[in-house]
């Protein structure tokens, strides 16, 4: 398309890859820490609990310098990642890291949510049935939650396609690594008459985190078509 | 009286200080509010309470001239400030006829403002342009929104290299200035300062920003103070 | 001993203080409503931990406080039958019935899918979700699945109580094969005489957490002084070996000496099998009875009267087949001038001893 | 015409149309599980919108496709005992049983709390959550919070199925009273004959979307041929005064003339009841009988003989207190020698009809 | 206390009025959309879930932008509210605003999912009784749905506790007026130094909105108790 630079392009090519990027790895934790948090009772469990929500409770930039004290080259875990050959810093790998983690208290609360609606009698006659612990949650409690995990998805996946602050906070705007479409919506705006410009990214963003939403809709509702009321 | 002063968010330390001696001299009362001069400017042109601008560089405030939202000829250039490369770990001074960038920066990455919309990123582009070093290190700038967070970036040595105002550097003792830019490789980097409203406080506070005792606390955190 | 259950146990309000031993076969839980039926099927599941106690199934020990054994409750092997359906929503009901055979062990005892979709008649419901099948239609799915996982221990919470009269029908006997061919322990709840007669080897009657009675089918249910759920369960039960079958679609079973005859039975000749005479069906009569529809006669002496609060009486008798109860009004009693010792007849008419209170010994 | 329904409506494979008009009284539908007893309830109660049709309560159009009339359940002014029992989870029982009352206008006829509290056994259960409650408590206060809304229509889908036979006797004369004594149209889901005999005005049996056959409760039962639920349910019913109550304990009925004895029926001298009489409870006679501990003698001349595919006969004798059905085994029918037209005696024991069968006429 | 400055302690006060605020009045349109979004059928719906979900999509600067278009005093609906006396720009009512719109998305997507998780049966049953949808909705899907509104308020909170980008460029950073806690962070982390302060006021801001949390907790697990399973 004429009306795209490059480089523009490749903001948006990057948002997405990182924001697709953060939202699956985040998945896994997510599930597991809103599972834990509504199911079982461990001490910590509060102080957990509060950790994820603390991105939505800190300015970004805060958290963006925080994540930059932990996983930059010189940071205590940045540093044992760098020398394992993972680095964070600086590399849209970073900008997933830190899209994540503020999608992080999105995604758990949604989770947490659709998992205690789940009818333990149900997990219950699973067990019965000679199912053990593990397959109940693969073969009852995943199935029945997956609109809790696809809205929390979908959450994840619109905060991470807006998310700025932290971002360029902690791997900064290098164009074709780390420059996001917020990141480069913002430049535009920092100058007089860059509205125009900035508008054209805003609308592409709209359209891509619009269409996952869309997308997002319709599954859920075949699913709940399947899932429907036992 | 009452007034209520936008400024950019870069100022807010030495402004702080200069708005208290104003309050005590004076029967005003000075409300700052801080941020980036891009929101600040929009915000008057969309009619902010605001008295007094203070912009960190001369678009904003021409923008709003263009306008017409300041008071005619109540704008001046009330600060300088210099450009310079900083660097985490400890280094001679040296000079800019001897210092090849991109060889000092290896693979590591040189953290500057955002070369396009922040100023001290535009100033150190346009520098570098002149000093013929850009081209070899252009894929190694790592942008930030504001240059404090550039500062943060070489502060912290996740960034072996960067181009701050001489204010930040001065103020931060973990990072080491290797070389000022020259004057002339850049347009001249000015703090305008400019009356929104017709008030009499607003007219007061603009004077006293020029006078002796502001002048010295705005050179005491590094600033160069721009006589008329 | 093939369950064994003793526990203590406080829910709520209820303490619950029980224990009986049920030889292989089919156990009834009986009671009221609140009784405590459910918490002692889940207790058994693992669903429920009691407070203390000892559970064990054949030589396996499913619990046990004192020696801190608790098998997690898919490690028992278990098909339960909930009072509620409990389908899962998420799957067909095809899915739905074969969901715990992917756990089990190979068995090759365990109920083959086409036959156990054949009883209870699911075969045009395979593809539905569980949210469109009727009350009646969800338990019979319930049931198929719980068959289907090939358990060594089965659980039924009142299976059958959704279920119209002609499903009962032909259900009941699937239960009885499933005792008796497959040997499988089985514990059952239910409210209905006609289930307890048919089907139990042992029968715990429970009162408020508590065991209020046990003993073999025949004891608890020929017990004229002990009908908890009403006097209809009152009844006894008689042996019988399977001595021909009638071209007129009649089966004559001999019982001691005494010729029976009932429907067609789809047992072998020499066979065993269990009767239950209903208390309020036999009539009795001093004479030997002649030119009445009921072909059904047992002569026998009375050995107790026990005339009951209101205008009836239960009359045990003893006779060549066993002891026999009726249920006869105290009028009839006087009017026929029976008393301990008398010499009299039951009459039962033949198809009084229903299909469903037939089972094989 | 007190309920009236005539729709037509199509869920999943099954294709419903149906109509029934059904005079003042209880009306059960009756049918075999998935025959779609649910689904009408529910159009009823507005909870299924029918595809076309018109359904009437007295004078009240519930709906009616022609007339764009298709009142919201809200202002039916229903109870519904629900198959399932559908507590408030967010309320304790006390809660739940008040619930309707708050919307219903007053009603001085309503049932009172502490009435059905009492009926109903629920007392100590008042500030228990709903998930504390066993199956068959859940029921009960389902039943109690439809009747405490105070409804003018009142629905119930299999109400006492979970529970026990002594629970199910002390709820049944209730529900005469609902609808003898307060005149409430009622539409009651079972597949209980007993049920059906005792309480229903009108039965309309229900095949598969379809009404099968609707009648009065005597006329449905007692067709020899319509046994949909099995042949258990086959039976006659009879209506007869209290002539007497007896020091014994017995009352006596006048049938036409002729005396049966029952265990002590609460009705004053002269009322009118209904009895059922199981068509296997009954034998034929040729002689009258004597020496028999059976008090009740009916004679009559047999007007059909109906064998069925098995060993059984279906004889229906026409005596002067009306129709009397019989079931007993074709053997006998040769035996006896019995043909269309020959006389013979029906002997009922008196405890047969058992105390749930009988219900004010 | 003394080593907080009355400015310091004017922001921490107007956070929380703020957020407080913010929360409350997002609620009933929030639980109004929820429910509309689970339950109804109309044109538009699509739509208005995309419109619900945009100020997560967007960089909030650009939120930002776009409510000072509209809501400031130049703006079409903002000159409306000020001819009407309702002032929003450069007010704490504005910040309230702002907040509340970035919330919105967090708060109505919690009650969503709760509202769907409610079963139908229960709803029918309650109107079998006579209950019109309005008391239907009062008495059983309300009390079900508790447990999702406190946990979308208290995403709202949090994140309202933690808003900054839309409401500086909408509202500015004016103490007393606007300077929340997350603008008096980002002002003190602008200049050299600063970094100290603006712990001081991360700390403050971390425990706050942990309270809110906790608190949260303790009612959504007594509720849960009473609601328990029927
Ligand atoms: N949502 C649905 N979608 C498709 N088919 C349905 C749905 N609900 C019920 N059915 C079918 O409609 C028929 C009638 O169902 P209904 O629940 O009325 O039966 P019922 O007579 O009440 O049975 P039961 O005695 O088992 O409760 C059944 O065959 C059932 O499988
Ligand atoms: N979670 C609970 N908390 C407190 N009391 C309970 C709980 N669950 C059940 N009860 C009580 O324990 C007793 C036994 O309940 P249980 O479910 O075992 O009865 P049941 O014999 O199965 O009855 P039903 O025939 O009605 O299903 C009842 O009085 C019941 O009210
Ligand atoms: O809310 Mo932030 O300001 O960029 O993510
Ligand atoms: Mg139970
Ligand atoms: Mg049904």
């Amino acid at each position: 398309m004429e009306w795209l630079s490059i480089e523009e392009w490749n903001a948006v090519a990057l948002s997405l890859r990182v924001s697709l990027w953060a939202t699956f790895a985040a998945l896994p934790l997510g599930l597991l820490t809103a599972y834990a948090l509504a199911r079982w009772e461990f001490p910590g469990r509060q102080i957990l609990n509060g950790l994820v929500h603390l991105p939505l409770i800190l300015p970004p930039v805060v958290t963006g310098y925080l994540l930059l004290l932990t996983f930059g080259i010189r940071g205590p875990v940045g540093s044992l990642l760098h020398e394992m050959g993972i680095t964070l810093a600086f590399r849209w790998t970073g900008a997933a890291l830190a899209a994540a983690i503020m999608g992080f208290p999105l995604m758990v609360r949604a989770m947490r949510l659709s998992i205690e609606a789940v009818d333990p009698k149900l997990e219950q006659a699973a067990a019965t049935l000679g199912a053990s612990r593990f397959w109940v949650f693969v073969t009852i409690t995943l199935p029945l939650i997956l609109p809790g995990i696809l809205a929390g998805s979908i959450l994840a996946f619109a905060k991470a396609m807006g998310e700025f602050g932290a971002t360029i906070t902690f791997v900064s705007n290098i164009p074709g690594q780390t420059q996001t479409l917020p990141s480069a919506i913002y430049a535009f705006l920092q100058v007089p008459g860059g509205e125009s410009s900035a508008l054209r990214l805003v609308i592409i963003s709209v359209i891509v985190a619009m269409g996952a939403l869309v997308l997002s809709e319709i599954l859920a509702r075949r699913m709940a078509k399947r899932v429907g009321q036992g | 009286e009452q007034i209520t002063v936008f400024a950019a968010a870069s100022l807010k330390t030495a402004l702080d200080e200069v708005s208290a001696v104003f309050k005590e001299t004076t029967d005003h009362d000075v409300t700052l509010s801080y941020a980036g001069s891009a929101a600040l400017a929009r915000q008057i042109s969309f009619g902010a309470p605001a008295d007094v601008f203070l912009s960190a560089n001369s678009t904003w405030m021409t923008y709003l001239e263009d306008q017409g939202a300041i008071v005619a000829d109540s704008r001046f250039d009330l600060l300088g400030n210099q450009l310079v490369l900083i660097s985490h770990a400890p280094s001679p001074a040296q000079d800019w006829t001897d210092l090849d960038l991109s060889q000092r920066l290896g693979d590591g990455f040189l953290a500057m403002g955002l070369v396009q919309s922040v100023p001290a990123g535009i100033y150190g582009k346009e520098a570098l342009e002149t000093l013929g070093q850009w081209q070899s290190v252009a894929t190694q700038v790592a942008q930030t929104d504001n240059v404090r967070a550039a500062l943060a970036l070489v502060a912290l040595g996740e960034a072996p290299l960067g181009i701050v105002y001489a204010t930040d550097a001065q103020a931060d003792e973990r990072v080491h200035v290797v070389a000022p830019f020259p004057e002339d490789t850049h347009q001249p980097i000015k703090y305008p300062a400019a009356q929104i409203s017709e008030t009499q406080a607003a007219t007061d506070f603009l004077t006293f920003l020029k006078s002796a005792e502001a002048s010295a606390l705005f050179q005491a955190h590094g600033f160069e103070v721009l006589g008329e | 001993m093939s369950l064994s259950v003793a526990i203590t146990h406080r829910l709520g309000d209820t303490d619950f203080d029980l224990s009986f031993d049920a030889p292989d076969g089919l156990t009834v839980l009986f009671g009221r409503s609140g009784s405590g039926k459910t918490t002692v099927t889940n207790a058994v599941a693992g669903l429920v931990t009691p407070d203390s106690g000892r559970i064990a199934v054949q030589d396996r020990v499913l619990f046990d406080s004192a020696l801190r054994v608790n098998l997690p409750v898919h490690k028992r092997r278990l098909g339960y039958v909930f009072q509620e359906a409990r389908l899962f929503p998420n799957m067909s009901v095809a899915q739905n019935l074969t969901y715990g055979s992917r756990f089990a062990p190979p068995n090759p005892q365990a109920p083959k899918r086409d036959m156990i979709i054949e009883m209870l008649g699911l075969g045009a419901l395979l593809t539905r979700a569980p949210g469109d099948l009727s009350g009646g239609e969800k338990q019979r799915v319930a049931i198929g699945r719980a068959l289907l996982a090939g358990p060594e221990l089965l659980l039924a919470d009142e299976p059958l109580a959704a279920l119209d009269e002609p499903r009962k029908a032909e259900i009941l006997p699937y239960f009885e094969t499933l005792r008796d061919e497959l040997k499988l322990p089985i514990l059952y709840v239910s409210h209905s005489a006609v289930e307890v007669a048919r089907l139990a080897t042992t029968v715990v009657a429970m009162e408020n957490g508590k065991v209020a009675r046990t003993g073999t089918a025949t004891d608890v249910l020929s017990d004229p002084s002990f009908t908890p759920t009403g006097v209809r369960a009152a009844g006894a039960i008689l042996e019988a070996t399977v001595a021909a079958h009638h071209t007129d679609g009649l089966t004559e079973l001999d019982a001691a000496g005494i010729p029976l005859f009932l429907p067609k039975l789809d047992k072998p000749t020499g066979a065993r099998v269990r009767l239950r005479i209903a208390a309020q069906d036999v009539i009795l009569s001093r004479s030997r009875p002649e030119g009445l529809s009921a072909l059904n006669v047992l002569p026998g002496t009375i050995e107790e009267i026990r005339a009951g609060g209101g205008p009836g009486a239960i009359l045990s008798l003893s006779t060549p087949a066993g002891r026999v109860l009726a249920r006869i009004t105290q009028r009839s009693v006087s009017a026929l001038d029976l008393s301990v010792g008398t010499t009299c007849h039951a009459v039962v008419k033949t198809v009084s001893v229903a299909p469903a209170d037939i089972g094989g010994a």
